[in-house]
């Protein structure tokens, strides 16, 4: 393929950065927005070509005679050179994910440049105050996201990792005036940075063991019964695994070191896909201007972890040991994050409990995954959701954005019955409420019913489990729908500034995901990634994804939303007194879930008790106290000494003899005795 | 074996070392104090002649008792207030200059032990350093001669000649 | 009995360490200066001592005592000239005044 | 009887010449004339210093008086060391002899200086103990006339009585541990006892060797025979102790060294090393501890000088020619940087009185360049590259490490170990100068006179050039080590 | 001697001095420091790419440039100078603070002064990057040392008396043992019976220290220079030197100084002492590895901003030291990267703290707050270097710990599978961790400094940068940038002299990855 795509669409948001960022000040807001949108335009249209290309060219670079998909790398140029054969290379890798994320990515992302022209400027016209600075993160944002998705090689990925993370981070902190928003900031990196060790220290063993960064190398594993795989030889794939698998050392605390590696390497993905316990900043994040949720915490960033465990799948797949951690993790989280999600005030932040639940559905559909069950089922049904979730989620962000632009506050207390002021929002929030339920034929209904599948595939249990909290999702985000837009009528104070649907460059957006959120179901993705490149499906029409329904589990969990939706709508649609019954009922359950299962406070406690209190200034303390102590002690000790010896220094001249006279004696009595 | 007279003359010579050091270093009365030093220079001068020196027991009492100690005396008469002319001694300085002397004499004496042979040696036979023979080592510049010192400690008496002055001299 | 140099030899160190004695307790200055010359006048017994029973065959020790008469007799002058300076400036010569100087 | 071998001490007739013509010109010239006393020594002594330096310098070991003398290259680079640093402290010290108080002793201060500076020549070239204690009387009995000169002040006659007394004392424990030695050996030729001494191990050899070395560690303060040194610096006028505290120390130091070398010896060296050890770890260690408390500069400096002579004595432990040449280079460069600092002491004293380390505080400000010239002393002193000190530091380490044993290692980080505590109190001069600033009465700017300007520049000029000018060190060095082994001194 | 390029380092110096001396009035003194400064840029540019040719054309000796003046003969004691891709990449280093440093002085108080010491100072810098004769080298490490104490006592702020003996007095500590150290290495530099030699090359290649004083020897330098490069527990200097001292002399002694600390560990002590370097390195590994968090966790609870950089430079020198003792190719080049990198970015970090304390006259982080809005240029330089603190990709902080890790890791693993004992894995780790806590005392300080509203309402009428304020961080800001967006240049640079041919240590770890051993790559 040729490079000349490729590298612009890396090299065009970087320089929109800097162009943004360094002259951003010096020309107009507009001009600001217009310049941003356009560039990420282009890279989007750039990214799409890139994308069907590989998907549907035909090309035998990427697809071979049996219609298997192959990885190809564009260009890889070494930028750091560890050793001779650890290479850090900075590359451009497309193969079915990642030419999918660079759809999902470019999309969002442009769609959020375009929302933001409307959303950053107040009802008056007036535009934010630092907007050029925002279109600037959002290029640098949009860059580092594209980055990490078209690694080459894993430490490649950890370099834009960072680079997310300090965007996410430079974003949230947008309007860093507001302390909460620094301090959200503040705790995003933290944690993140934090799951960053462990991908860091997982990458060193896995480095160290595998004598190579890169994925091609790393991943091509010949699992027993599939033959094709990325068209790697088998000696190669032999070597790792006989690395792996016969190493004395190779074991550590019960565990084996691949198991090691792939659990810490799945530490960083926990952090920045905000899995259980690392998940705390993502809520908090939701201080950032909602576009930048919209793009950064619901539909690209968060979910890294997902794609980093999906990319390095193969590997995963050798020590199922670290695949049933993720379940267990993803499960836990997707359940906590669903309960927590239904008490929620602050829309957002129900977005984003909604969202760290989604992602752990993910998680749990790649932990669930396996090649002897549907071809992999899981890794395909996750990859699907990813991309269907990215669509709903961000609608629903900008809806909820809207929302907010047009209330100036983000509970929906203050909402309530907007449905015939906004009727725009409202229908397309409702469909992101159906998509995200799972109702058929919604996009969400597809991935998720794959998701469930793969489950019941590997076991009952996480199928029951995943099934319930699919229930649960549809009950919140129905409850956040009716809430928002039933409920009762709103009350406006001045007729002149009801709340009312919102400029083009907002309503576009919303329009096209919600387009995009109703049909994006029927997308055969069985077709277009799977984990080894192999289509799953033998032809590919308009309806695969339905004739290929798993019906019994499709019925039930259809049943389960529906059953949740109804919940949602008795006891939301008006007002009424159930919720406070609810409530009431279980008072310790709702206190739990209204704060979240108390986890900021638990990490507030370890963080400044623990670390500050107990670590950090003791530290100080000692260095201080002790080892500076100590150094000063030295001078004191030494101007002690000279002061209690200066009783020799008499000033009587009798005194200096008898001195000259005892030390004389003592030299040579000394001398004598030790000598002879 | 020394004759009886040269062993009387010894312990005479000998005790009054003694006895007049102590006294000279002990008497408050820092006139006797000359008095006795001068009593000491002469039973030194008593051992040269004795050691068959007298060429310098000549000197020593030349120079010393007929010089020095009657520097003493005349400064003694120029510094002493009247009526002031005893003097007390603490007893913190006793007891240092006690342990001083104890610690030298011990340790002079440790030394001189440690050669313990060498100290029972008895007196060799030796002709007396004629006028002649002295005469010729301080002119002389061989072996064993001493014209250089000679001419050196002339510069010295001059140097100190001219301290003295600088000091003496008023203003 | 033997007049061995061991005999010579103790009178002098005695002198010697009465000499350290009275520097070290006399408080008059020219006390002081007549204990260094008890010291010097001991070194001077114990040359001659040596040189004559041990090294009769020259005068080493002999002139060594020579010229170290020569050499205290000088010094005394000069301390006495500093004493009887020192007397005309503060008018006392007790050596345990003589300490403005000091630590 | 060969009177011509007085012809061999070229440099001693030479001074004594000086001696003789500056005497003179006291003696017999119109008052009026004896204005120009200081200057007239002055240039007489340059004149001197160059021709000892140039012609009468022995190209080869010549030993005179049956070996009593002994001189040879060394020694006369030593004594021509020795020349510059009195011809320094003569220049810097015509400000002050020409000062109201000291117009009348003007003569005789020169007449003193010049005799001790004989009797310093003796010490260094004598190879028999009696004219060595004459040597070393003669450079210390007139030094307590020069002491004492400072009539108007108290402190002079107290530092006077103080130094004599001690000296005495120190020459009577000396001449005691000689006596030992001549019982021993029976003579008191240093090759004598060299051959004499043998494999003695008697405590009265090594008892009389600590009496021997108290009475040279004496005139180099080491402790604790060094108690007078700070009495002694402070109370006598500022001329006199920068020539106690470079010269008279510098020669001492050789004659240490040709003592501990010739008479005791390699056989001996087992013993002496012991008794350095001991005694270099006590003099730098103790020098430091006193010095930094001390407020007067004088004081302060005499301090400093203790633990200098601490370090000189480490070229004397090396025991080999790097070790000597490096001594001698450490003396030269103590030379210039003591009396650069000296030289400020006494151009501020002449000017304003003071010598308090507090009243120096803001010194940069009104005089700058005096308070350059001690920052560079002090630096030179601590041992700070660029400056002289450091090399000469360096290089008495290097020297002193050369002898291999693993207690010199010890030795020299000691001694290392006590640099930081010098550049302590070095620094607090230095802090004085240019940081405090909170001084009520600050030192007036003030124009110094010629003859004080013109020995700063001098020194100013070695404590810069000595160092970085590899010849000096190149030529000492290559002079010692071509006559081969230690013992031909 | 004036046709070896390197001696313009020094010489170029000493005509500054001698300049700013004639100087009369501040525009002179600024013009001499800046065009002196540049020049030295350009120079040091020139060498930089000069070398890169010379090495691309076969040059194969391991010192370039090389050249030996006699000095002290009879002690073999020689000018000598050389230098390799290192020497070059921290000669650029000090040139480029030694420029901006000029600038963030700008309206320094007594200026001649000041300069003429800061130029001493820089002085004894070049000198001894270029030297590799020991002697010389001590002495330049000396004349860079002395300075301060003046620099700080005089336009120092706070408790500048006490910090500045400090500083000077354990500073010049180590030069002792340093001093010491390497006498012993003179007289055990050749083999018995040829002439004792100084010169670092020569020694390396006679390897005739024998192994019992190589042990003795090894740590009296590595102290010693440890001092200098903050090793725990020898770092108390430098939170109260660097609080205490002006923005310049801050920018130079942690950017430039600290660096000969470093430099002189792997130059001197693991160079020519490869077997002590290997059988004592765990003593001083466990040392700089509690260095690393030590200083980090301290830097958490500070609230001076300086003290913060301070103990912050103690945990990232800390890192030189420890991947320097890690003696495996990779993390060495690493702990090269990390000096330059810290070099840059400690520099940046002290001239904005020095502008920005110029303004408030306070450092106390709890006094401030909100200052993005106020002086937004400051704000932004001083994130981008908080960034380039903990390690942000595509700044100089992160590729230098990278490579540190990943090649301590190797040699970590390579000790523990060949049963050599866990510490450096352990340790490895331990540093690891320190990149999180780095994060986190730099955002406590960028969100209580710069974010967040006006803490102090007088701030609001204070002014962003002046140009030349600007100059200074801009062009530290484009290193650091540079550095981090063009590694493998600065490695390439680096590598050369990491070679096992050239350091002997690497040959008693020789050592990569299982998996290269079996072929794959």
């Amino acid at each position: 393929m040729d490079v000349t795509l490729p590298i612009i669409i890396l090299a065009l948001p970087l320089f929109m950065f800097l162009f943004l960022g360094l002259l951003g000040k010096y020309m107009s807001h507009r001009l600001a927005g217009i310049l941003g949108t356009a560039g990420m335009g282009i890279t989007l249209i750039c990214a799409y070509t890139v994308a069907f290309t590989y998907f549907f060219s035909g090309n035998p670079d990427f697809i071979n005679a049996e219609g298997e998909r192959l990885q190809q790398i564009v260009f890889n140029v070494t930028w750091l050179q560890f050793t001779p054969s650890l290479v850090l290379r900075l590359g451009f890798l497309i193969d079915p994910i990642s030419s999918m994320m660079l759809v999902v990515i470019t999309t969002i992302s442009f769609m959020v440049h375009l929302y933001s022209n409307g959303y950053m400027r107040d009802h008056h016209g007036v535009w934010e105050k630092g907007f050029q600075r925002f279109y600037a993160f959002l290029s640098l944002f949009s860059f580092s996201m594209l980055g990490l998705v078209v690694a080459t090689n894993i430490f490649q990925m950890y370099i834009f990792w960072e680079l997310v993370g300090a965007s996410s981070y430079l974003l949230i902190g947008f309007y860093y005036t507001k302390p909460s928003a620094v301090s959200a900031s503040k705790k995003a990196f933290i944690v993140t940075r934090f799951a960053d060790l462990g991908f860091l220290i997982g990458i060193l063993i896995l480095s160290f063991y595998a004598g190579t960064f890169d994925f091609t190398h790393l991943t091509s594993v010949a699992v027993e019964g599939l033959n094709h795989v990325y068209q790697v030889s088998e000696g190669t794939a032999q070597n790792i695994l006989s690395i792996f698998a016969n190493n004395p050392a190779s074991t550590f605390m019960g565990a084996s070191v691949l198991t090691w590696a792939l659990v810490l390497i799945f530490m960083g993905g926990m952090g920045k896909s905000a899995m259980m316990p690392l998940h705390i900043w993502l809520p908090d994040a939701m201080e950032g201007p909602t576009p930048v949720s919209a793009l950064i915490h619901a539909a690209t960033m968060v979910v890294a972890g997902v794609y980093l465990v999906a990319r390095l799948f193969p590997l995963y797949l050798m020590e199922t040991a670290a695949l049933d951690i993720i379940v267990v993790v993803g499960a836990l989280t997707a359940f906590y994050a669903a309960m927590v999600a239904c008490v929620q005030v602050d829309i957002k932040r129900v977005l984003a409990f909604s969202t760290i639940s989604q992602i752990a559905f993910m998680m749990v559909s790649l932990g669930v995954a396996r090649p002897e069950f549907h071809h992999g089922l899981g890794y395909m049904a996750s990859m699907f959701h990813l991309f269907t979730h990215a669509m709903f989620k961000a609608l629903l962000f900008l809806c909820a954005g809207a929302l907010i632009h047009a209330i100036g506050s983000n509970d929906y207390t203050a909402m309530h019955g907007l449905r015939k002021y906004m009727p725009i929002t409202h229908v397309t929030f409702l469909i992101g409420c159906l998509a995200i339920a799972g109702i058929i034929p919604f996009a969400g209904f597809f991935s998720k019913d794959e998701i469930l599948t793969a489950c019941f595939g590997h076991s009952i249990f996480w199928y029951i489990w995943m099934s319930c909290v699919a229930g649960l999702t549809a009950f919140y985000m129905f409850r956040l729908y009716f809430l928002i837009f039933w409920w009762k009528e709103h009350k406006v104070h001045d007729p002149h500034h009801a709340p009312h649907d919102q400029p083009w460059t907002m309503t576009l957006p919303l329009v096209i995901l919600a387009v995009v959120s109703c049909f994006a179901g029927f997308v055969p993705f069985g077709n277009l990634v799977t984990w080894n490149g192999h289509p799953m499906f033998e032809s590919v029409s308009f309806l695969t994804n339905l004739e290929n329904l798993d019906w019994s589990v499709a019925a039930i969990s259809l049943t389960v939303a529906v059953v949740a939706i109804l919940i949602a709508m008795k006891m939301y649609k008006t007002e009424n007194e159930l919720p406070a019954k609810m409530r009431n009922a279980l008072p310790a359950l709702w206190d739990w879930c209204y704060h979240r299962f108390y986890w900021d406070e638990l990490y507030m406690f370890i963080t400044h008790r623990i670390i500050f209190g107990l670590v950090c200034k003791p530290i100080a303390w000692f260095d201080r106290h002790i080892i500076d102590g100590t150094m000063d002690s030295f001078a004191t000790l030494t101007n002690k000494a000279s002061w209690s010896i200066r009783g020799l220094q008499s000033g009587n001249v009798q005194t200096y003899v008898w001195i000259y006279l005892i030390g004389v004696i003592l030299l040579g009595s000394i001398t004598a005795i030790c000598l002879i | 074996m020394e004759s009886v007279g040269s062993i009387i003359m010894y312990v005479i010579i000998a005790l009054a070392i003694v006895i007049f050091s102590i006294l000279a270093v002990t008497t408050r009365k820092i006139l006797r104090a000359a008095t006795y030093l001068l009593f000491t220079l002469f039973a030194t001068a008593a051992i040269y002649f004795q050691l068959d020196y007298e060429f310098l027991g000549a000197v020593q009492i030349a120079v010393y008792a007929g010089g020095i100690v009657v520097l003493f005396v005349f400064s003694i008469l120029l510094t002493s207030h009247p009526g002031d002319n005893s003097e007390k001694l603490a007893s913190k300085s006793k007891k240092m200059g006690l342990v001083g002397a104890a610690v030298m004499f011990i340790a002079a004496a440790w030394s001189l032990f440690s050669r313990c042979e060498m100290l029972m040696t008895s007196r060799p036979e030796m002709s007396n350093p004629d006028m002649q023979r002295v005469g010729e080592a301080l002119m002389g510049t061989a072996h064993y001669q001493y014209l250089l010192p000679f001419e050196a400690v002339s510069v010295l008496l001059l140097a100190c000649i001219i301290g003295g002055v600088v000091i003496a001299r008023k203003r | 009995m033997e007049l061995t140099m061991l005999y010579y030899l103790i009178p002098s160190l005695f002198m010697f360490c009465c000499g350290v004695y009275g520097f070290v307790t006399r408080k008059n200055m020219i006390a002081i200066l007549i204990s260094l010359e008890l010291m010097l006048n001991a070194v001077d017994i114990n040359f001659v001592v040596f040189n004559r029973y041990l090294f009769p065959g020259n005068m080493e020790g002999m002139f060594f005592t020579l010229f170290a008469i020569a050499i205290a007799a000088a010094e005394t002058a000069l301390a006495i000239a500093i004493i009887i300076n020192i007397f005309r400036v503060a008018s006392d010569i007790d050596v345990r005044e003589i300490n403005k100087m000091k630590f | 009887m060969d009177y011509s071998q007085f012809l061999a001490m070229k440099q001693e007739i030479g001074l004594l010449i000086v001696f003789l013509l500056v005497f003179l010109y006291d003696t017999f010239m119109p008052k009026k004339a004896l204005n120009a006393t200081a200057g007239f020594t002055c240039v007489v002594f340059a004149i001197y210093t160059l021709v000892s330096f140039c012609c009468l310098s022995a190209c080869e070991t010549v030993s005179a008086f049956s070996g009593m003398y002994t001189t040879g290259p060394v020694m006369s680079t030593i004594k021509n060391i020795l020349n510059v640093g009195v011809l320094i402290v003569l220049i810097q010290a015509t400000q002050w002899a020409n000062s109201e108080f000291q117009i009348m002793r003007r003569g005789e201060f020169y007449e003193l200086l010049l005799l001790t500076l004989f009797g310093m020549y003796l010490m260094i070239s004598a190879r028999h103990f009696l004219l060595f204690v004459i040597g070393l009387e003669s450079a210390s009995l007139p030094l307590a006339a020069m002491v004492a000169f400072d009539k108007q002040h108290y402190e002079s006659h107290e530092a006077a009585i103080k130094y004599i007394l001690t000296a005495v004392f120190s020459s009577a424990v000396f001449m005691m541990g000689l006596s030992f030695v001549y019982g021993l050996t029976g003579s008191l030729y240093f090759t004598d006892i060299y051959a004499g001494i043998g494999a003695e191990h008697s405590v009265m050899l090594i008892m009389a060797l600590a009496f021997v070395i108290s009475g040279i560690g004496f005139k180099l303060s080491l402790v604790p025979f060094h108690l007078w040194t700070a009495d002694v610096y402070q109370g006598a006028p500022t001329s006199v102790t920068s020539y106690l505290s470079v010269i008279s120390k510098g020669a001492a130091a050789f004659a240490f060294l040709v003592i501990l070398v010739q008479a005791f010896g390699l056989a001996y060296s087992q013993v002496w090393e012991w008794m350095l050890y001991a005694l270099i770890i006590l003099t730098i260690t103790v020098g430091n501890l006193f010095a930094i408390r001390q407020r007067n500069m004088k004081r302060f400096l005499a301090f400093s000088s203790v633990s200098q002579a601490g370090y000189i004595m480490l070229g004397v432990i090396a025991f080999n020619t790097t070790g000597l040449a490096s001594m001698m280079y450490y003396i030269l460069v103590y030379i210039f940087s003591n009396l650069a600092a000296f030289g400020v002491i006494g151009a501020i004293e002449n000017a304003t009185g003071k010598v308090n380390m507090d009243d120096y505080n803001g010194l940069y400000k009104t005089n700058p360049k005096l308070s350059f010239a001690m920052m560079l002393a002090m630096f030179s002193l601590a041992g700070i590259p660029p400056f002289a000190g450091f090399f000469s530091k360096f290089f008495i380490f290097t020297g002193a490490i050369q002898q291999g044993s693993t207690a010199i290692y010890v030795l020299v980080l000691i001694a290392l170990i006590n640099t930081i505590i010098s550049l302590y109190y070095y620094l607090l001069v230095v802090k004085a100068m240019f940081i405090n600033t909170e001084n009520e009465c600050v030192i007036p700017t003030f124009r110094s006179s010629c003859s004080e300007r013109l020995g700063l520049w001098i020194t100013v000029a070695g404590i810069l050039l000595l160092g970085i000018v590899s010849f000096f060190y190149n030529s000492i060095l290559s002079m010692t080590s071509s006559g081969g082994i230690m013992i031909d001194l | 001697m004036f046709d070896n390029i390197l001696i313009y380092f020094v010489v170029i110096p000493v005509l500054m001095l001698a300049g700013v001396a004639l100087c009369k009035n501040v525009k002179q003194i600024r013009a001499v420091a800046v065009v002196g400064s540049l020049a030295l840029t350009a120079l040091s540019v020139y060498l930089l790419l000069d070398y890169l040719h010379l090495r691309h054309v076969g040059a194969t000796a391991q010192m370039l440039y090389t050249g030996s003046w006699a000095w002290f003969t009879p002690l073999n004691i020689n000018l000598s100078v050389g230098v390799d891709g290192i020497s070059i990449a921290m000669i650029l280093l000090s040139s480029i603070i030694l420029l901006t440093g000029s600038f963030a002085s700008w309206t320094i108080a007594q200026p001649k002064e000041f300069f003429l010491w800061l130029i001493l100072l820089s002085t004894g810098v070049f000198g001894f990057f270029i030297s590799i004769d020991l002697f010389t080298m001590f002495m330049f490490y000396e004349v860079a040392l002395i300075p301060m104490y003046l620099l700080i006592g005089v336009w120092g702020s706070g408790n500048k008396n006490y910090s500045a003996m400090k500083l000077t007095l354990m500073l010049m500590g180590g030069s002792a043992f340093l001093m010491l150290g390497l006498i012993g290495i003179y007289y055990h530099s050749a083999p018995e019976g040829q002439p004792l030699t100084w010169n670092l090359l020569e020694i390396a290649r006679n390897g005739a220290i024998s192994e019992n004083w190589q042990l003795f020897l090894f740590p009296m330098t590595f102290v010693g220079f440890g001092v200098l490069g903050a090793m725990f527990p020898f770092h108390t200097w430098s939170p109260d030197g660097h609080a205490s001292a002006p923005t310049a002399v801050s920018m130079l002694h942690a950017g430039v100084l600290m660096k000969l600390g470093g430099y002189g560990c792997f130059r001197v002590a693991i160079y020519l002492m490869p077997y002590a370097a290997n059988e004592l390195a765990w003593i001083f590994l466990i040392l700089t590895g509690i260095s690393v968090v030590y200083g980090a966790f301290s830097a958490c609870v500070q609230t001076d901003l300086k003290y913060i950089n301070a103990y912050s430079s103690v945990s990232h020198c800390g890192l030189v030291l420890f991947a320097i003792l890690m003696l495996n190719t990779t993390a060495m080049s690493g702990a090269i990267m990390q000096m330059l990198s810290h070099g840059l970015m400690t520099a940046l970090f002290f001239a904005l703290i020095g502008m920005i304390y110029g303004r408030t006259h306070t450092r106390d982080i709890r006094q401030m707050g909100g200052l993005m809005q106020i002086m937004p240029y400051l704000a932004v330089c001083y994130v981008i270097a908080g960034m380039a603190s903990l390690g942000l990709p595509g700044l100089s902080g992160f590729v230098a710990e990278m490579t540190i890790f990943v090649g301590s890791f190797q040699q970590g693993m390579t000790d523990y599978l060949a049963g050599a004992g866990s510490l450096r894995l352990v340790f490895t780790i331990i540093a690891c961790c320190s990149i999180v806590i780095t994060a986190v005392y730099i955002l406590r300080v960028v969100g209580k400094l710069l974010l967040g509203p006006v803490y102090d309402d007088h701030h609001r009428e204070l002014t962003d940068a002046t140009w030349w304020e600007r100059l200074s961080t801009a062009t530290l800001i484009i290193c650091v940038a540079a550095i981090g967006c063009f590694p493998n240049f600065f490695i390439n640079l680096i590598k050369f002299t990491f070679s096992p041919e050239i350091f002997s240590v690497l040959n008693f770890t020789q050592h990569s990855g299982i998996a290269s051993v079996l072929g794959m790559n």
